[in-house]
């Protein structure tokens, strides 16, 4: 069980390897990468700060692995979450489970992301090349707003 | 008197101008509910910071908690927009 | 949309590479990666011997990647599947997805990991520290008698 | 006369000895069952091979085809134990 908060992208491969120390019976790896859009609602990006809110990220994310490793049995997690200045097409953040059979891989790794989407405390505010910028959150609102 | 250490994050950081703020929190605000609506009151900027459509969130010795939860044992208190992670 | 049977390993990362070149609006990418096992049934392994049938695998790999990506709206789908001798530990089989959003790539993946297993044309040979060896699909039914 | 080629595949490869063979496919044997039916009926080994516990299955023209498919216009027939890859 391993969770980073950084601001340094990581190298999927190593962090594969890392994992694959952990247990010499490892059957099946799921990865979920979620990187920066090129484009949202049709606006092109050019970049996208992360805020984090120090301490409690680490211990929200550290719960989130551990209420995992109870509903699954699982050999190795590791969540590494970018914050700062990113560029479109950066990685954002990485989840990767490891067990011996696919389904607790999969089902572990989405449990894990929808988690860390409701309660890791970070903050997006994206900027698009016409100059404008917003937090997600907002546009999340005037999304829906636009949408009923 | 009950002195509290406030930490905001993101827009509503940006909107508040300050990541931060000591203040003393007055009798009969006891829950977070309490507070947002207190912070509301104290002028113009905070109303707007404040307003039920930013879905204000708190936290409190680094675990969510919700409105009704209270804030009396608390030195430190997070108050963020919902978050947007992942 | 590729997929690949091939002797040789592969590298994650620079199938992920690949992947966001597919397209600049990729937010989500899912791979799934399954290793040989160190031991099966406690039986400690030594060797795996994977034989696939040419032709109706690559055939039956892209039938399940069109499937898929009927199914879902996916930017990019890479499967590798080895074949020949593996040692416990090596990676056997990836099914990477990308798409827009989360779910789609999730769902995707594990809809391609379940036909592979179901439909594509490989069968493997396990060889045990003890001297065995046995075809999984007779170890499969042996285990199922056994729990009888 | 319908020439077939057989291919056989992992378990059942082992079990017969060979990986491929040239029939002459006997009148009446029509479907994948026929077939099947026909090679327990050829001699012991053969038997054993292809008993049901074996779960046999078969392919024509690159696809996975059920017990009662028509084998009549194959001239390359696939058989092979349940698939185990992924």
């Amino acid at each position: 069980m391993a969770f980073f908060v950084q601001k340094k992208d990581f190298c999927v491969n190593h962090e594969l390897a890392k994992l694959q120390e952990k247990s010499s019976n490892i059957g099946a790896i799921v990865t979920f990468t979620g990187c920066v859009r090129g484009s949202v609602n049709g606006q092109l990006l050019s970049e996208m700060f992360l805020e984090y809110y120090p301490g409690m990220t680490e211990a929200e994310l550290e719960r989130i692995e551990n209420e995992a490793t109870k509903l699954w049995s699982l050999q190795a997690i590791v969540i590494i979450h970018r914050y700062g200045k990113l560029q479109p097409g950066d990685r954002i953040v990485m989840v990767a489970t490891a067990s011996v059979d696919r389904c607790s891989a999969f089902e572990a790794s989405q449990f894990i992301m929808d988690n860390v989407k409701k309660r890791a405390t970070f903050w997006k505010k994206e900027s698009f090349t016409n100059g404008e910028s917003c937090w997600v959150d907002n546009r999340e609102q005037d999304f829906r707003r636009l949408q009923r | 008197m009950h002195t509290v250490k406030l930490l905001f994050f993101a827009s509503l950081r940006e909107a508040l101008g300050r990541s931060e703020e000591i203040v003393e929190i007055p009798k009969g605000v006891n829950t977070v509910a309490d507070l947002l609506s207190w912070q509301c009151q104290r002028n113009l900027k905070y109303q707007r910071a404040f307003s039920a459509d930013k879905q204000i969130q708190a936290a409190i010795n680094n675990q969510h908690v919700s409105s009704n939860a209270l804030i009396i044992y608390a030195d430190e208190i997070a108050l963020f927009p919902p978050v947007t992670g992942g």
